[in-house]
């Protein structure tokens, strides 16, 4: 824990805002940033309003270096087109910038992920005879595929870190982690939640607790987990949100929520 | 060479039972008015393509017209699921929907194929999901240089395709900015476009970035339609109907309210002007 | 991200002999200041890709800097030949000139594979012609869904693209409108990217049809360099030298006149300043 | 010969001039056009000027509906760019318009020409040593195949129009008239010369006189093609340039003759 970190109150955030921090943190300045509306939205857009000001955003709409005022609702909200540096078409955006390779970082989320990140946003139970459909693809299996490094943002619970994903939509290490033939970035590289940070193990790619959000203890994470997880010898503990960034995140949701309302 | 003509004329000109269309607009510009003209005029046993089916698919599906869903992701942007579009998967209710499912670059490449004249688009995706195991419009082949193998998509080209802009010029040509999604790739790849636009002017001038502009001859049809996006929007000319997205969960979660919504705002509706009045969006 | 430079920093420092460079404008803001900079530099032994090599490669290959030439016309615009370029292929002179040659199309093919990240790119063309028989970067392929051969390219990636644009901002952001050719596809493709522009502007602001911005951090630098096109123009900055153009076939016609030209107004000269004032063409 | 060229005063215009103004004439109002650079884009800027005011000129340049003021000393002047309904990339206008089968007429010149509509514009003896090296193909490939019709301008002259070119840049019917596999449109529909119009005959393929310019015998033309050439029985006479037509044509060329002194 930093010192910066002993100069916060304790607990004055909820589980989910150390989510969203602990996930903006993972963006360092200048880099490409391939976004999804919801909780990957929110915290690229709470890195650059903090340590990352040149953090460059791209949504899926076409939208390039957009610098939305508030958190868009959806991915193709005006704000986004305004105040892009470019705004392309869907086909360019997918061709020229995603798959060309420029995206240094992908952020994903999904309804199941597997010990190996591999991803689930189709379908609950049997493709053919659905007991939940979900919404599916949309950009996510080629943002796994292509950007650099891809970082999974996703509740912590039994539902969603399943033993075997029932439908994979975006690939992470495969079913078997046997690895990522014909993909260009490096996968999953980071999985975080509101309980804790997962990496994949180098050796098996097999994802592992590496470091608790403040409070929370292993037990927790376990019980929350679907199969046996391993956890790291040095396990580290993440530091709390600061005043900056919980003040920020939260004036950012507050103009959010008053903009979408009117 | 487009004609000007009415929305209800042109709906009735181009689009067959059993036509493969595609009302594209990515959350912005979605041509809200054609598909409600489509619904009045019940035109069965429909092919609908879109990456983002939307509520105007769910609308749609709901009112029991869709045989066959193409698409990529179909949920309700920010807000959650399609329920119309659940209840039709799920449940086969009104009836079956035969699904042919991809990613958005996926769908893409397949609206570009077909605008280009090829009969598929490579691209690399896919890659170690399941998606191809249920999708006969994927497959793979090897690059000839390097043996590389990518993944081949079948090119898309819809009956009609039907967008949404924001200007048309007094030659017929259409202008459009802002997020254009695939749009211009949609219109190429049909046999037919309709098109929807706010305002008639003399020249076309855009009021945004990424101006896109469809030469006349390559547009069947145009048709003034003002707030013909509703609940999605034009840029410079309306803002996304925000509220209208998060009541549609609930409208659409119940078969009945379902009905009811599409009886009033729809059905007894004479046309767009009526159903803007009605949702209390006068312009 | 884009560093704003000198010209001769960008040259010596991101290109160097041996490398496939790609200097693209078509007809319109071709990079001919960049070009007289390699020459100064003496950069050699170059692979040069260009859909049409026009003066600007006439001169590098006279200069003797040109292994291989990637190119689909090679033509004087509305002039006749280029000679310095038929000098090479029919005498040998400098030296022998190794021909990667494609069709427009097949150019612009291998450009967007390289700009999408894909090793080829399929169209239609080059059907009964002999060009498939001489160009190793040409093969055929099958759709995947319905067997139709099609030509495959390879795709396309310089070391270094060059292109001129009108505008950079002070975030380093580049403008560029009119015809606009392969340029963005060229820069995608490459490595590193060179832009020479006419002017450094505080926001952006298309003076014409067709804009088109290359964000900062896809640019390895930028020089300021007004008039860095000419003989070629900038639309909304300069026009087109078309006497230039005239007078360049008698002076490429013949070998000891084209070596004069060329030590005069390029090794002769300190930068694209000196050459403008020497052809008369100060701003 | 129809009743207006009656009215014409004879010979009061050059070959060249009649194969522009015959070239004209075989665009209909409204046509789609893919014009290059030369005699091609002087007949279709003609025929737009006079009987044809909404033909749709393309160039290569990915200026779409240009209308011109004086005729383009290059495909991408940028008088081409300010009067077109629309600008595109490169790759887009050879992508999307003229693979995806949107032009009605493709326009066409060679250095060399075969019975069966072969056009040579790469190289006069062997490709790996060349007598006299050419441009190469450009678009021209493209066009030989995709547009729904072609349309060739060539002066008439022995060492033009060959008994085989010495390589095949576009394809008319191939070598030995066998057709166009893979070709969408239909091909060589006219070769408009400074002497006559050929065209390819419905069964053989093979280009065959059918109308002489006025004045032109038919021995002249044999005398100018290197190969025994094939005449149709009902040999048509084109009807001589019109006032206007001579009018419009002059007014255009000297109008750009003093533009591009400049």
């Amino acid at each position: 824990m930093s010192d910066l970190a002993l100069a916060q109150p304790l607990q004055d955030y909820s589980s989910d805002e150390m989510m969203t921090v602990a996930a903006a943190r993972s963006l360092r300045d200048g880099m490409v940033c391939f976004v999804g509306i919801g909780l990957p939205s929110e915290a690229a857009n709470l890195a650059r309003l903090t340590h990352a000001p040149d953090l460059v955003l791209i949504y899926e709409s076409g939208t390039i270096g957009a610098k939305p005022h508030v958190l868009p609702l959806s991915i193709g909200d005006g704000d986004l087109a305004e105040t892009a540096v470019s705004v392309v078409s869907v086909p360019e955006i997918f061709g020229y910038w995603l798959q060309g390779g420029r995206i240094d970082v992908g952020f994903l989320s999904a309804a199941q992920i597997d010990r190996f990140g591999n991803l689930n946003s189709t379908v609950i139970g049997a493709y053919e005879s659905p007991r939940t459909r979900l919404p599916g693809a949309g950009g996510a299996p080629e943002i796994a595929a292509a950007a650099k490094q891809v970082v999974v943002m996703l509740k912590h619970q039994r539902r969603t870190f399943v033993e075997a994903v029932d439908f994979v939509t975006s690939v992470g290490f495969g079913r078997d982690g046997d690895g990522r033939p014909g993909c260009w970035g490096a996968g999953p590289t980071s999985v975080i939640t509101d309980l804790c940070v997962l990496t994949p193990d180098p050796q098996t790619r097999e994802l592992t607790l590496t470091a608790l959000h403040p409070g929370v203890t292993v037990e927790q994470v376990e019980a929350a987990t679907g199969w046996p997880l391993a956890a790291a010898s040095d396990l580290a503990v993440t530091d709390p949100p600061t005043d900056d960034e919980l003040a920020t995140l939260r004036s950012l949701k507050s103009r959010t929520a008053e903009a979408h309302s009117r | 060479m487009a004609e000007l003509c009415t929305l209800s004329e042109a709906v009735a000109d181009l689009v067959n039972d059993g036509d493969t269309i595609a009302l594209e607009g990515f959350t912005h510009l979605i041509p809200f008015a054609a598909a409600h003209e489509i619904i009045r005029q019940q035109k069965r046993d429909l092919t609908v393509a879109r990456l983002t089916p939307d509520l105007i698919y769910d609308q749609l599906i709901g009112a029991g017209l869709v045989r066959k869903l193409v698409f990529s992701w179909g949920g309700n942007p920010g807000v959650g699921s399609l329920h119309r579009l659940r209840d039709a998967i799920e449940n086969g209710h009104p009836h079956q929907l035969e699904l042919d499912e991809h990613s958005h670059a996926g769908m893409a490449a397949r609206y570009t194929a077909g605008a280009a004249g090829l009969p598929f688009g490579v691209l690399r995706a896919y890659t170690g999901t399941d998606l191809p195991s249920h999708t006969k419009t994927i497959a793979t082949l090897a690059c000839p240089f390097t043996g590389e193998e990518l993944a081949a998509v079948a090119a898309l080209r819809p009956d009609v395709t039907v967008i949404h802009a924001q200007q048309v010029d007094r030659e017929g040509n259409v202008g459009m900015w802002g997020i254009t999604g695939v749009q211009k790739e949609a219109v190429l790849a049909a046999r037919n476009a309709i098109v929807t636009v706010e305002e008639v002017v003399d020249d076309l001038a855009p009021g945004g970035p990424n101006f896109v502009v469809l030469p006349s001859w390559v547009v069947s049809a145009v048709a003034k339609v003002p707030g013909g996006c509703h609940p999605s929007y034009a840029q410079g000319y309306s803002t996304r109907d925000n509220r209208f997205y998060l009541e549609w969960d609930s409208i659409s979660r119940d078969r009945a309210l379902f009905g009811e919504w599409l009886e009033r705002y729809v059905m007894a509706t004479r046309g767009h002007d009526e159903y803007m009045a009605l949702v209390g969006r006068s312009r």
